[in-house]
């Protein structure tokens, strides 16, 4: 087990966000966590990153408990995160951008590997090389979070909603570059509203509901499940 | 730790809570009762039964003046601060103009020498300074935060060095001396003229009394639109302009009625002193009353007072605690140095203030929560 | 208004203000740093300097020289700055470390409102120089609150003569060490790793982390950073003025924080350029208007300037770009 | 308030059409980029207009130049016949176009209420001087903006009106935007991705929401990256690529547009 | 302080338990000035206090830094405190001009031993007296001084803005004419950059400074650092070892100070021992003796039962003794100005780093 999370509860002041949820990702899988707006998937992954702190559980990652590390230390172990709402370095260029992802690595042939890659999954990327991340567009920051998160290259790569902004066309396009990276070996953990698309690619998946998990199963599993289906799918 | 401070944080609550439920003739008499123990307070019969509280080195009712237009100051610059987000620096250039206004107008040593009783000026000086902040106002608000801090510096620094120059209107080092004080007319007892030299108290009460009055119009535009927009404008200005907030109209607002307060205590403190010179403006006096409106906790009136008295009251207070303590170090000497680090200390402990706004005190217990871990790993 | 002084001036007053402006240039650096990074106006940041100034004294009187001394051989000089140059570094750095400690990191710990680290920053800026004021004269540096006169390191000479121009030794050192230093450390930010480490903090702490940045680290080393110029600054003062004062700080720091908005607060660069410009303009006014007029003139220039320029000439470069 | 799915060949399309707001050749430059190159579309009143586009197309730069953030290097934008660039963005709110963020921008540390009320301030006339005396005037619009800010609140369905903005969830949040533009009285609406980060069921109700508001006399322009959304509740669609306006038509025409499925939609699979 | 009231219970008439304020720098910038006149003060006091054990008089100290926007507050505080029926100050003449009314209205009478601005004593202060010549002694006195002993022919001049450094300037260039240049700095200004070129390139060879020592060394060692060769003179203000402690023992080297006043290092008496073993050896400086003979003005004043401020006031109006230390008779017009005849001023000299007694200056 690669990463296993016991028993979290996270506070925001007086509102309590997660009410002791559960879960675990083996090495090697997709996992996505679907759920609507404020169910705490965001919530869920700023704790495992180490952004936010817990009230109380546990989280183990690749056997060591990090509950209490501090987040630059847990990259370091191997958590990269693609954040929601991009967080792009504004100031910074692209290639900057980029290149702050492999602020913990030393290989410096690897690095340059993993740029000419990331510019290759997003050509526009390459194209706005010198350009400002703050002057980008939406969706074009929402490809360079993504791309940054990769160039970490984490055990562990947690995806805050990465189709989030992004138009249809390039929506495919993402969950193709995440089934590629997993086969190239990174596991990941995936919070999606695409949650069909999400869902058909994973491994395994949880459902979060308003800070608890309510229900676990394969991929295929909940994507079939009735209530899924009504609550997430659009299918009415 | 955590939870200590959620029990501090939940006790101020608590007591809020209380306050608002009390029924309103309760509150009322307990307004009446802080009033008329306020007004009493400098009086030496009545405060020499407060051993420890009273200043023991210096004159009660002096330090009582100077506390009370120190209040006056905070309460102007919460407007600008605490209220509409403008990191002032430089409050006490407005302060300046007041008194400089009052001087002109008043002194016999004024190059004007015209004259004036000190009453026919304080309206003047509230105007010019009003305008002042205007004019400052009117090219330099559209620039961002920290720039407007350093503007302000600069500007109220300008102030205190142009008056700073012998040739100027205003006297250079050798200052304005023989401003008037308030209204010879006014009798004491003793009929002699109640505004005098030595009796301070008539300056505390006549400050006291103006206070309330500029607490109960802040007050009201607190509670208010203009309240409104001068918090979306601290919050995000660019969102506040596109819901037609005119933000440029209200920060000038803002700033010219901070002026406005700032110019009326500097004409009190003119009136009182009856001398006035550059020195009197130094930087380091627009710093306290900045810190005093910090202290006590941005954003709320009534935090800015005890703010605003703690930062006067205290280091005056400190001289005489020497004595008390048996001590026979010349504490008067580390007042500032005591005040320092009681400010660290203070804010460490408080970071939102001593009283802060229903609103910040609620987003600091959010951001409390927010903070990151910091444990290193094993 | 003298415009015959002024045109028959016009290059020394270049070069003091430019001496000048060197020294407001270091210390702008340290306000810079700490504002490009933790958005705060670190007031504290004006006794990191004077402590720096009070260090270097001190040694030499330990050493043996004071006011009265004179300073003969290259070497004695070489020692002389050398060992100021030490304490003076040391005493700033770590004086900039114990404000982190104590006015900044508790209140990060509980993150704070931005306005509530000013008033530590103010709180730790009054103990430090009332300390300085009160004991001064127990530690043998001078009367209570009193001026501190010192030992002249260098005696000044004039290296080059061209016409009415007259370049000092002194003059030449301050100038080309102040630039040396922001070149440097202008590379380390822009090139190299950690530099890269404090500019992402600076944009985003949170994406920052993500990346792997220790943010504390960042921040003490934006204080040790900010410290070693300051450092630098007062040898650099003392040796061109030979005094300080437990205030002497107050103007600096006031002068040093307008340099850093004049060229763009959080741009390194902006802090040279708005220094230099200050110290020179400053000079021209004292030379057109007369030496009253110094101060007054520089806080024009100031106002006007973000008048036009609205984030100083350079503008910003550490922090976040407003989108 | 009708549920049912409109047809969506026949509103709007009748001849009399009252042109609300005009983007006559607009040309936008930053530096080197060309963010809008001379686009040209009209909005209607009364009509829901989409504007669609791969992304970096344009979306966001036509709305920040309709809401004075940014001003066009060449061409111009009318509103009501009269030019929108150059003026105070509170007076183009005032005018009546509102907007809401692609990435939200509440004023966080105020209550739900209060946000919504700042909007509805944009239109009373209480002077400094009448709230510091508490004039008549002032308790009148006191009391009237409050009472529209909990109509409001209760229109876009948010039931904690006393929370701080902050704290509300990442839906509601974007619903408070759209509460708190409304209160400004806009005759046009302008939407910036409002279904971001919404699962399909919170897009169904969001679609009602956007015609309910169109019922109210509203016109509304709305950039959305969801195709199921778009289609379904746009009466128009204008579709930019790389800053030109590539097609522009009913949102039947545009789906099957070729142009617009090359650059923008892809494989048709994934539109609904 | 609100003490209960001193009883009166000697033997004879004197007034017991009544305080004699000192009004003065004691630390800051030109606190050099004000300690030995502090001191001057202090040893007459409690010279007194040991004669007259039973019947003491308190010193009160008023720390004004020299800061006229200090001023107010102390004097009010002295004003409000019966117990003190009089103030030796204040020492400088800025702070005289913003103490002085409020102890006109207070009625406490006060003498200086130091203050020289010439207008204090044309404000129709009846408490105020001067225990020495002011400047329009000083400044044409120095003014004849850098003409006929200096001979120098392009004089600069700078001032320091303050109430005296500007005036005594303005004196001065009454005597010299128009000087080469002029120029202003402020108190507390450190960087004198621009003032030195400006006096270098100007080719003075002589420099009058008006105002204090602390900026007067300042200036001087950043001039003579610049390269320039000329010889300052300056007035009282700069008159204190604290120049040389500032400038520099080889800087300060052969500046000329003058003082409407005489060497105290060379006061009559016993004054000079006393003065060194009141106080760890240390020599006494500007003005510390006529501080010492005019605290006595009081002390005599309450031996002789002046125990309220108006008595106190007439008695100083109509003393007439010669002093002990510095041999000048105390007597003073009707505007509170010393007997002219009184008046000397004396020109001194920085030597192997001390400050000595040059010449007396003569009158005219
Ligand atoms: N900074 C915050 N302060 C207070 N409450 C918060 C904060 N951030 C989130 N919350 C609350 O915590 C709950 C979970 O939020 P979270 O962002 O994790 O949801 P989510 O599942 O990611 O939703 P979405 O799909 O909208 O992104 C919500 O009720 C939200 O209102
Ligand atoms: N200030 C700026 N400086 C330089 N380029 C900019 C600036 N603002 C936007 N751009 C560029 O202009 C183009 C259009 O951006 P815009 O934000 O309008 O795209 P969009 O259509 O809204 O895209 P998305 O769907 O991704 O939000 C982008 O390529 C962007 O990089
Ligand atoms: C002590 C003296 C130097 C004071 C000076 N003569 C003055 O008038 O201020
Ligand atoms: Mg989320
Ligand atoms: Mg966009």
């Amino acid at each position: 087990m690669l990463l296993e999370i016991e028993n979290l509860t996270l506070l925001y002041g007086r509102i309590q966000a997660l009410h002791g949820i559960s879960l675990h990702v083996n090495e090697g899988e997709v996992v996505a966590l679907i759920g609507a707006n404020g169910a705490g998937k965001t919530t869920t992954m700023r704790a495992i990153s180490g952004l936010r702190p817990v009230a109380s559980g546990k989280i183990l990652f690749a056997g060591q408990d990090v509950t209490k590390m501090r987040a630059d230390l847990r990259v370091i172990r191997g958590i990269g995160q693609a954040p929601e709402g991009r967080g792009v370095f504004p100031g910074m260029s692209v290639q900057e951008n980029l290149e702050m992802g492999a602020y913990t690595r030393r290989d410096r042939g690897g690095i340059a590997q993993d740029l000419a890659m990331v510019f290759d999954l997003f050509p526009r990327l390459r194209e706005r090389q010198r350009q400002a991340g703050g002057t980008l567009s939406g969706g074009e920051q929402q490809m360079l979070a993504v791309g940054r998160a990769m160039m970490t290259r984490p055990k562990l790569l947690l995806l805050d909603e990465p189709s989030m902004g992004l138009a249809p066309m390039l929506i495919q396009q993402i969950f193709e570059i995440i089934t590629r990276i997993n086969e190239q070996g990174t596991t990941v953990l995936l919070v999606e509203q695409n949650a069909q698309q999400a869902l058909s690619r994973a491994h395994r998946g949880y459902v979060l509901e308003t800070g608890s998990i309510v229900k676990e199963g394969s991929g295929q599993e909940l994507l079939h499940d009735p209530a899924v289906k009504e609550a997430y799918l659009g299918v009415a | 730790m955590n939870a200590h401070v959620e029990k501090v944080r939940s006790r101020g609550a608590r007591m809020r809570a209380r306050w608002d439920n009390m029924p309103r003739q309760v509150r009322w008499v307990a307004i009446i009762a802080l009033l008329v123990f306020l007004y009493l307070l400098p009086n030496r019969w009545f405060y020499i039964n407060l051993w420890y509280f009273r200043t023991m080195e210096s004159d009660m009712a002096t330090v009582l003046f100077e506390t009370s237009f120190f209040v006056l100051l905070a309460v102007g610059l919460n407007v600008v601060v605490g209220f509409a987000g403008l990191l002032d620096l430089g409050y006490f250039g407005f302060f300046a103009v007041g008194a400089y206004t009052v001087a002109l107008l008043t002194s016999p040593e004024s190059r004007f020498d015209i004259g004036w009783p000190w009453l026919a000026a304080v309206p003047v000086a509230i105007a010019v300074t009003m305008l002042s902040g205007v004019i400052l106002g009117g090219p330099t608000l559209r620039l961002r935060g920290d720039y407007l801090a350093i503007v302000t510096l600069g500007f109220a620094e300008m102030i205190r060095l142009y008056a700073a120059r012998n040739e100027g209107i205003a006297n250079g080092q050798r200052g304005i001396p023989e401003i008037p004080h308030p209204v010879p007319g006014v009798k004491g007892s003793d009929g002699q003229s109640l505004f005098g030299v030595v009796d301070a108290r008539p300056y505390y009460w006549l400050t006291l009394t103006i206070i309330i009055f500029v607490i109960l119009g802040v007050r009201n535009l607190a509670r208010s639109r203009v309240g409104r927009a001068w918090v979306a404008i601290r919050e995000d200005e660019d969102a506040a302009q596109i819901m037609g907030v005119p933000t440029f109209k209200y920060k000038l607002w803002a700033f010219a009625i901070g002026a406005a307060v700032g110019g009326l205590s500097g004409a009190l403190f003119a009136g009182k002193q009856s001398f006035i010179n550059s020195d009197s403006f130094q930087l380091t006096n627009s710093i306290l009353v900045l810190a005093a409106v910090i202290l006590g906790g941005a954003g709320n009136i009534y935090g800015a007072v005890v703010g605003a008295f703690i930062t006067w009251y205290l280091p005056e207070w400190v001289r005489g605690i020497g004595g008390v303590i048996g001590l026979e170090i010349n504490v008067a000497e580390y007042r500032i140095l005591i005040f320092g680090a009681v400010l660290i200390i203070m804010m460490i402990f408080r970071p939102q203030g001593i009283l802060p706004s229903r609103r910040r005190a609620a987003e600091f217990a959010d951001r409390r929560q927010e903070a990151a871990p910091t444990e290193a790993s094993t | 208004m003298d415009f015959d002084g002024l045109l028959r001036d016009f290059p020394d007053l270049t070069t003091t203000g430019l001496e000048q402006g060197a020294i407001y240039a270091l210390v702008a650096l340290g306000y810079t740093l700490v504002y490009g990074v933790l958005r705060l106006i670190n007031f504290a940041h004006s006794e990191v300097f004077m402590i720096g100034t009070v260090a270097a004294l001190g040694t030499w009187q330990a050493i043996g020289y004071n006011q009265n001394s004179s300073v003969s051989g290259i070497g004695t000089v070489l020692l002389l700055l050398l060992a100021g140059l030490l304490a003076a570094v040391v005493a700033s750095t770590l004086t900039a470390v114990a404000v982190e400690r104590v006015a900044y990191r508790p209140l990060r710990r509980r993150n704070a409102p931005p306005l509530a680290f000013l008033i530590t920053a103010i709180g730790a800026s009054f103990v430090l120089f009332e300390a300085v004021g009160l004991f001064s004269d127990d530690l043998g540096i001078g009367g209570e609150r009193g001026p501190f006169g010192m030992v002249d390191v260098i005696a000044s000479k004039d290296v080059i003569n061209i016409g009415a121009w007259h370049i000092t030794n002194t003059q030449l050192l301050v100038i080309l060490s102040a630039v040396g230093m922001l070149v440097a450390l202008d590379l380390f930010i822009n090139r190299s790793r950690l530099g890269r480490g404090i500019r992402a903090v600076a944009q985003d702490p949170d994406t920052a982390a993500l990346m792997g940045v220790n943010k504390d680290r960042v921040i003490l080393l934006v204080f040790v950073l900010g410290g070693i110029m300051a450092g630098a600054a007062a040898l650099l003062w003392n040796v061109t003025y030979a005094f300080s004062r437990f205030d002497v700080g107050f103007l600096i720091g006031l002068k040093a924080f307008s340099a850093a908005v004049l060229g763009g607060i959080g741009n390194l660069r902006g802090a040279l350029v708005g220094g230099l410009l200050l110290g020179v303009v400053e000079n021209y006014a004292s030379g057109l208007f007369g030496g009253e007029w110094k101060d007054f003139t520089g806080f024009v220039v100031l106002i006007v300037l973000l008048m036009f320029r609205p984030t100083g000439l350079l503008g910003e470069s550490l922090g976040r770009a407003r989108a | 308030m009708s549920d049912t799915a409109p047809d969506t060949t026949t509103p709007a399309a009748t001849p009399q059409r009252e042109a609300l707001l005009e983007v006559d050749h607009v040309t936008l430059r930053f530096g080197g980029v060309v963010a809008l190159n001379d686009v040209d579309f009209t909005l209607y009143k009364g009509e829901i207009l989409g504007l669609i586009g791969p992304n970096g197309a344009g979306k966001t730069t036509c709305f920040n130049a309709m809401t004075g953030v940014y001003t066009p290097t060449q061409g111009e934008i009318r509103f009501k016949g009269e030019r929108v660039s150059g003026r105070a963005r509170h007076r183009i709110t005032r005018m009546g176009i509102a907007r809401t963020f692609q990435n939200i921008r509440l004023f966080p540390e105020m209550t739900a209420l209060e946000n919504v009320m700042v909007g509805a301030d944009a239109h009373h006339k209480a002077s400094v001087i009448s709230a510091l005396f508490r004039l008549p005037r002032f308790w009148k619009e006191e009391r009237s903006g409050r009472d529209r800010a909990h109509d409001l609140l209760r229109f876009v369905g948010i039931e904690r009106p006393g929370e701080l903005a902050r704290n509300l969830s990442y839906g509601e949040q974007r619903r408070l935007e759209i509460a708190r533009a409304l209160a400004t009285s806009p005759t046009l609406l302008c939407l910036d991705e409002p279904a971001a980060g919404f699962n399909p069921a919170e897009k169904d109700s969001l679609l009602k929401l956007i015609r309910k508001i169109r019922d109210t006399g509203v016109t509304v322009l709305l950039i959305e990256h969801d195709m199921r959304l778009v289609m379904g509740v746009t009466d128009r669609i204008v579709v930019l690529e790389f800053g030109k306006k590539i097609a522009e038509g009913l949102p039947a025409e545009v789906r099957d547009n070729p142009a617009v499925i090359a650059a923008y939609l892809g494989v048709p699979t994934d539109a609904a | 302080g609100e003490d209960d009231g001193g009883d009166s219970g000697s033997g004879s008439n004197a007034a017991c338990g009544m305080k004699i304020g000192f009004f003065g720098a004691l630390t800051g910038d030109a606190a050099g000035l004000g300690i030995h006149m502090r001191n001057g003060t202090k040893l007459a006091i409690d010279q007194y206090n040991k004669e007259n054990a039973d019947c003491t008089a308190e010193l009160v100290e008023y720390d004004s830094q020299g800061d006229p926007a200090k001023a107010p507050a102390l004097a009010t505080q002295a004003v409000g405190d019966q117990k003190v029926i009089a103030v030796i100050g204040p020492a400088f003449s800025g702070e005289s001009e913003v103490a002085d009314p409020i102890f006109q209205s207070g009625n406490l009478p006060t003498i200086t031993p130091s203050a020289t601005r010439p207008s204090l004593s044309t404000k129709g202060w009846s408490v105020f007296h001067r225990g020495v010549g002011n400047d329009e002694s000083q400044g044409p006195a120095a003014g004849r001084y850098i003409k006929n002993v200096l001979k120098a022919e392009k004089v600069y001049v700078v001032d320091d803005q303050s109430a005296y450094g500007a005036g005594l300037a303005d004196e001065v260039k009454k005597v010299i004419g128009t000087p080469v240049g002029e120029d202003k700095v402020q108190v507390k200004q450190t960087n004198f950059s621009a003032v030195v070129t400006k006096i270098r390139n100007s080719g003075a060879t002589a420099l009058f400074f008006g105002g204090y020592y602390t900026e007067a060394g300042l200036l001087l060692k950043q001039l003579k650092g610049a390269g320039w060769q000329g010889t300052m003179i300056a007035g009282d203000g700069v008159n204190d070892a604290n120049f040389i402690t500032v400038a520099g023992q080889a800087v300060a080297e052969g500046t000329i100070l003058t003082c409407p006043c005489a060497p105290a290092t060379a006061a009559k008496g016993t004054f000079v021992t006393d003065y060194k073993a009141a106080f760890d050896n240390a020599e006494p400086g500007t003005y510390a003796d006529v501080s010492f003979d005019i605290t006595k003005i009081v002390l005599e004043g309450l031996k002789d039962g002046k125990a309220t401020r108006a008595d106190m006031l007439s008695w100083i109006k109509a003393y007439n003794k010669a002093g002990t230390a510095t041999g000048v008779t105390y007597k003073f017009e009707s505007n509170g100005e010393l007997d002219p005849t009184q008046v000397i001023v004396w020109a001194f000299k920085v030597q192997a780093g001390k400050v000595v007694p040059d010449v007396e200056i003569p009158k005219a």
